[in-house]
């Protein structure tokens, strides 16, 4: 299992890397990041052993930071992003 | 309490088991650990204080006469420095929290005691490098670091101070951590999450916001730092870079400091009026969540602080709603602590005197918040003396009087020895007239429109009548502040030897003896009791709780 | 006594009443909630004192209380909310045809320029009941514009304007503040507004000038050369600068921005930033060439184009006639 | 709360010999390091959140010059080190699962190999590093960034200033990441020591579980830095 893991990340790594040279217009940064967010998960599931973790407590610590870096990133983009409307 | 009856004069216990410096500095007891943090948070309680004091003589008389601005500016820069980083935010967690968190669930230590010595290294490195910076020729950007002021302007210490706080920010994570562990795996046999002392819920949600605030000021000086050495412009727009961004990042752990500092008070205080009002808490379960959610919702309201500086006008509104849904779970504590009251059996003893004040205060602290998130009257009082008083209320008069209260509950654990109780009492009065004659006229000061950081205000002599006031307070409060400093020192030598559990408190660590030993029990507790068992405590058999309306 | 000491600030604007008000009402609600909380814990703690052989009744809680004592003050406070934001929007948004005066802060001390033209340092001449419009900007580091009895204050910050205005009810001479802490000298950065009856005002005006800020603007427009791009027809290689301020303005990648006083600015130091569409990037930066005034005077400038009106000139390649370097002649407060 | 509630539960012999005193039993002490473990990993996401925060917000705000700036980096090199990542976590894996079960050579090879690629990982990183030292892309003063066109903007020149941001930014997340890497090798240095020892048990293997945590997260942190830095304008 841990080489088919492997395998989709280095798929992943290949096909981030080619379709950044495809015009998407706005979506290249959409496929990127949704590609390295579904790698991210891969790593942290299946690498970190979160999926067979034996406990919710775990999976609770890892939401709740992301839940924080989202309220950093959303918040703070929240004013950038409001600054011109009139 | 038949098991505490017995008191051998020289019991073994965590103080006198070893001797020499040796067994201090490489101690791994967390009782130890939390006496160095005391001894050392004094020291910069006292520096901090020096500078205040020197603060307010200056505002005395309009004129800037007894310091020069920029000597002023450098007193009260690093009197924001001194008082936030190295006493208010390790005060209580550091010291209370790393004596009682693992008594107080029947562990025997913190989960990672190496880490915990470590951290007082870390804040011990951070400080001297404070200190270094301070006696060098010190830093005048205000404790906020604003930029570009501080990464192209100032010609003082910036990257001293910066540091020295980024590596004090690890301490305050590491206890962080070690707390939450510590609660997670640490718990004896029966002590559920819901009987908990409230004490511990408060430290859980501090411990949150160490963990996931700090971080983020640390990587913001780091890019302070990196900017000022190496004049980059992230910060700086002069070069593109924006100075609200550092706004915004800075705050984002800075808001929620606050909290790191006011809930172990809060979590103290609610000890101390289980304890003397001989009763439950009123409504444990919400005071506890509570103490939760003032942890998470002080995450999305720190652009409050920066209504008037250029962010969007529609981030405002959304911040300024979020400041309020903060202010409901404070509330709900007030109000729990006061029904607690409701049909207890209170007795007046020093802590309880420094938890009315705590309430009080607090109460005081928290309402002028309503004023300060009002978008429309923060406008106007934002970056004067207002918020100035506000704070204050709120961290002197909130967090450093449950620091207080809390170090007189359990001084005779901690130190074996009663203080005099008499003289406690003076001082509680004392510092609590004194703060309020201090900070009080600063809040009149504020809607007046007197901005703070001012040296000077010679063109403004209207006012000085409350200037002297407030300074006239101030020495009040530094008369109250040496007073249990003092007691407590006499107390070590010549205080009465404590009894186990003086207060016949409810908890853990009063079912140990006084000191505890180095493991704190000498069997593993198994916990049958619900938290706050005062009816068992006085009566020796469970009472009938009564659930009203 | 009270004029050393007093417990009230003035109240001279029209914001200062909404303010005001709002803080009465503050004071009030929390007045009643402190005095609610105090007596509960004054007659709580005289009540049920400790009494020998009396013991406490323990009282495990009430949800219905605890939500009674959250979902009321949560109502109350979005009450204070929507008020604050109502008193905050009207203090953000300056009502059209406002007087407009530039303010530029610096270590330590602000310069203002009116429209009209006038100079001022650490000093404002504003006539009663008038909207006046500050744009502001900074050289240095942030400061903050501060009017206590204005009840109005606004961080300036530099790279970019903000905004602020008020409206003055009552002649007087009344604290300008340094309120973001600057350096040193934070403490100095202070000033005055001085509120005039209208017809002293005019008088002051008169007092001597140099002409209104957009001419100077014009001035430099054509020093610099813009003018050979941003011609009053359709053949320049820059867009006709005629009419744009406050329109929106389509750009080359597809969106539409507002021409504001920051996106003149910006167009100025950093030209390929937002590009109109169907123009080329061939604008240089300005960026270290134009001092904050003379930007301030080409963004007052570019706005008068768009007053039918108040136009001062109809081309914009004509050149400004008043070449003399003129300084100030201006009593008082004025300075070049 | 008399006697009867506090029952002896402690019993000094049946101590494994890495258990702590202040653990009861081994599991707790190992639930206790691993939860310790992902709470250190929480304050690293929001260490480098601060960054990943500056840096969407400039991005969003100078996304042409954004985009020259990045297209001046080698992506290839960028591409070949996220593979290099990858397949240095899946040896820190195989090197957990041969501590579970107690194959010494495969976990002391994994070891190795995984050491091996993140010298070569940092290595790559050199190289890069000095490419742009060389094209004056080091913030400072030799900075120089004229004349670069705006991907899909022809005619546009990216503003210097702004780039220099983007490097600014550039060289503080890559170099912070790289301080992860040169810890995380120390510490698999010290894993591969004590492992060579033979100190590590299908019982006892907590420390190679919590390092190899720590590499994983150093490894998801990049998978996000490749697209964000390299790729966000490539297109021709």
């Amino acid at each position: 299992m841990y080489f088919s893991v492997w395998a989709a990340l280095l798929l992943g790594t290949f096909i981030t890397y080619k379709v950044a040279y495809i015009d998407l217009d706005r979506f290249n940064a959409a496929v990127a990041l949704t590609i390295a967010t579904i790698k991210a998960l891969l790593v942290a599931l299946f690498f970190m052993h979160i999926k067979g973790a034996h406990e919710k407590l775990l999976k609770l610590v890892v939401i709740s930071t992301l839940f924080f870096l989202f309220i950093l990133l959303v918040l703070s983009m929240a004013d950038y992003g409001t600054r011109t409307w009139s | 309490m038949a098991t505490t009856t017995i008191q051998p004069v020289e019991r073994e216990n965590y103080l006198n088991k070893e001797y020499g410096v040796g067994s201090w500095l490489f101690t791994t007891d967390h009782k130890r650990i939390a006496l160095l943090y005391l001894i050392s948070i004094t020291f910069f309680f006292f520096i901090g204080g020096f500078f205040a004091l020197l603060i307010r003589l200056e505002l005395l008389t309009p004129a800037s006469d007894l310091v020069q601005p920029d000597t002023y500016n450098k007193l009260f820069t690093m009197h924001g420095m001194v008082m936030v980083f190295f006493f208010l935010i390790p005060s209580i967690p550091a010291v209370l929290g790393n004596f009682l968190v693992p008594m107080m669930i029947g562990a025997k230590d913190l989960a990672f005691p190496r880490i915990n010595l470590l951290s007082w290294y870390l804040y011990i490195i951070g400080g001297v490098m404070m200190l270094h910076c301070m006696l060098t020729g010190g830093v005048d950007t205000g404790w906020t670091f604003y930029t570009p002021f501080s990464t192209a302007f100032s010609n003082t210490k910036v990257v001293e101070a910066g540091l020295a706080i980024f590596v004090a920010g690890f301490s305050s994570i590491l206890t962080g951590l070690n707390f939450v562990v510590t609660i997670h795996r640490m718990r004896a046999p029966g002590m559920t999450w819901s009987r908990l002392p409230l004490f511990i819920w408060a430290h859980y949600a501090t411990s949150i916001i160490q963990i996931l605030g700090t971080p983020v000021i640390a990587i913001t000086l780091v890019l302070v730092v990196a900017e000022r050495t190496l004049h980059l412009g992230i910060f700086d727009p002069k070069l593109g870079g924006d100075p609200l961004l550092f706004q915004h990042l800075f705050w984002f752990y800075s808001h929620p400091a606050v909290y790191i500092m006011i809930l172990p008070s809060m979590g103290v205080v609610t000890e101390i009026i289980a304890c003397f009002a001989r009763k439950r808490i009123f409504g444990y379960s919400f005071v506890a969540f509570s103490s939760i959610a003032i942890a998470v919702f002080g995450f999305l309201v720190w652009a409050h602080h920066m209504f008037v500086a250029g962010i969007s006008i529609y981030a405002a509104l959304v911040f300024s709603i979020l400041s309020y849904a903060v202010a409901v779970p404070s509330a709900v504590k007030v109000f729990n602590w006061t029904a607690t009251l409701y049909k207890g059996s209170i007795h007046y003893d020093a802590p309880m005197l420094y938890a009315f004040g705590f309430i009080g205060l607090f109460t005081m602290g928290g309402l002028t918040g309503l004023f300060l998130a009002a978008l429309g009257i923060d406008v106007h009082v934002t970056d004067t003396y207002f918020v100035i008083a506000h704070f204050h209320y709120i961290m002197v008069g909130g967090a450093l009087m449950g620091y207080l209260g809390g170090l007189h509950f359990w001084w005779p654990k901690i130190s074996g020895r009663l203080y005099p109780e008499g003289w406690a009492r003076l001082a509680a009065l004392i510092v609590f007239l004194g703060f309020n004659l201090t900070f009080f006229p600063q809040f009149v000061l504020g809607y007046l429109g007197m901005p703070r950081r001012y040296a000077d205000y010679s063109h403004m002599p209207e006012f000085q009548v409350l200037n002297v006031l407030s300074t006239a307070g101030a020495t009040v409060l530094g008369v109250g502040y040496l007073l249990p400093m003092l007691y407590f020192l006499w107390s070590m030598r010549y205080g009465k030897p404590a009894p186990d559990n003086p207060w016949k408190a409810a908890g853990l660590e009063w079912m140990t003896s006084s000191p505890p030993t180095t493991f704190n029990f000498e069997q593993e507790p198994i916990v049958t009791w619900e938290a706050y068992n005062y009816d068992e405590l006085d009566t020796g058999h469970k009472q009938e709780v009564k659930v009203v309306g | 006594m009270f004029d050393n000491f007093p417990l009230w600030p003035e109240r001279a604007s029209t914001a200062a009443g909404n303010v005001d008000a709002l803080f009465i009402f503050l004071l009030i609600v929390s007045g009643l909630m402190t005095l609610l909380i105090f007596t509960a814990l004054v007659y709580f703690a005289a009540r049920y004192r400790h009494r020998r052989g009396v013991l406490a009744e323990q009282i495990e809680g009430s949800t219905p209380l605890e939500l009674t004592w959250s979902v009321i003050p949560f109502f109350v406070f979005m009450a204070i909310f929507a008020w604050g934001a109502a008193v905050y929007f009207k203090g953000r948004t300056p009502p059209r045809d406002s007087t407009e005066v530039y303010v530029v802060a610096k270590q330590w001390m602000w310069k203002l320029e009116h429209a009209e033209g006038q100079r001022e340092i650490n000093e404002l001449h504003v006539p009663v009941g008038r909207d006046v419009k500050l744009i502001m900007t900074s050289q240095d580091v942030i400061h903050s514009f501060f009017v206590p009895a204005f009840r109005m204050k606004q961080d300036v910050v530099p790279g970019r304007y903000t905004v602020a205005w008020f409206h003055a009810t009552k002649a007087g001479t009344y604290h300008l503040f340094c309120a973001e802490y600057c350096g040193t000298q934070h403490s100095g950065m202070i000033g005055s507004i001085v509120v005039m009856e209208p017809s002293q005002f005019e008088a002051w005006m008169n007092g001597g000038t140099t002409g209104p800020l957009s001419v100077s603007g014009e001035k430099i427009f054509a020093e610099l050369g813009c003018v050979t791009c941003h011609r009053g027809d359709a053949q320049g290689r820059g867009p006709n600068l005629q009419g744009i301020f406050g329109k929106p303005v389509q750009l080359e990648n597809g969106r539409t921005v507002t021409a504001d006083e920051n996106y003149i600015r910006e167009s100025i130091l950093d030209p390929g930033a937002k590009i109109v569409s169907g123009f080329k990037p061939v604008m240089p930066t300005f960026q270290g060439l134009v001092s904050e005034e003379q930007l301030n005077a080409l963004v007052a400038y570019v706005k008068s184009l768009s007053h039918s009106l108040a136009t001062p000139t109809g081309t914009a390649a004509a050149t400004a006639q008043d070449n003399s370097k003129a300084p100030g002649s201006a009593p008082g407060s004025q300075v070049q | 709360m008399s006697d009867s509630t506090v029952v002896g539960l402690h019993d000094e012999e049946q101590h494994h010999p890495e258990l702590l005193h202040h653990f009861a039993e081994p599991q707790q002490q190992r639930d206790a390091a691993s939860l310790g473990m992902w709470i250190f990993l929480a304050t690293e996401v929001m260490f480098f959140g601060g960054l990943f925060c500056a840096y969407l917000i400039y991005r969003r705000m100078y996304f042409g010059d954004f985009g020259a700036a990045s297209k001046s980096i080698d992506a290839t090199l960028g591409a070949t080190n996220t593979a290099v990542l990858i397949c240095s976590s899946l040896t820190v894996v195989l090197a957990v699962w041969a501590a579970q079960t107690a194959l010494r050579k495969l976990l002391i090879g994994s070891l190795v190999i995984t050491m091996l690629l993140g010298m070569v990982f940092l290595g790559i990183k050199a190289k890069e590093y000095k490419d742009k030292f060389e094209e004056h892309h080091v913030p400072g003063a030799s900075f120089s960034f004229d004349h670069v066109p705006i991907p899909g903007h022809p005619g546009q020149y990216a503003n210097p200033r702004h780039a220099e941001i983007f490097f600014s930014l550039y060289f503080i997340m890559t170099g912070l990441h790289a301080l992860h890497m040169i810890i995380g090798l120390g510490l698999f240095a010290w894993l591969l020591f004590m492992a060579w020892k033979g100190r590590f048990t299908p019982e006892y293997h907590t420390p190679i579980e919590i390092g190899g945590l720590y590499w994983h997260f150093v490894d998801i942190v990049w998978i996000y830095l490749f697209p964000l830095l390299y790729l966000i304008d490539r297109h021709p």
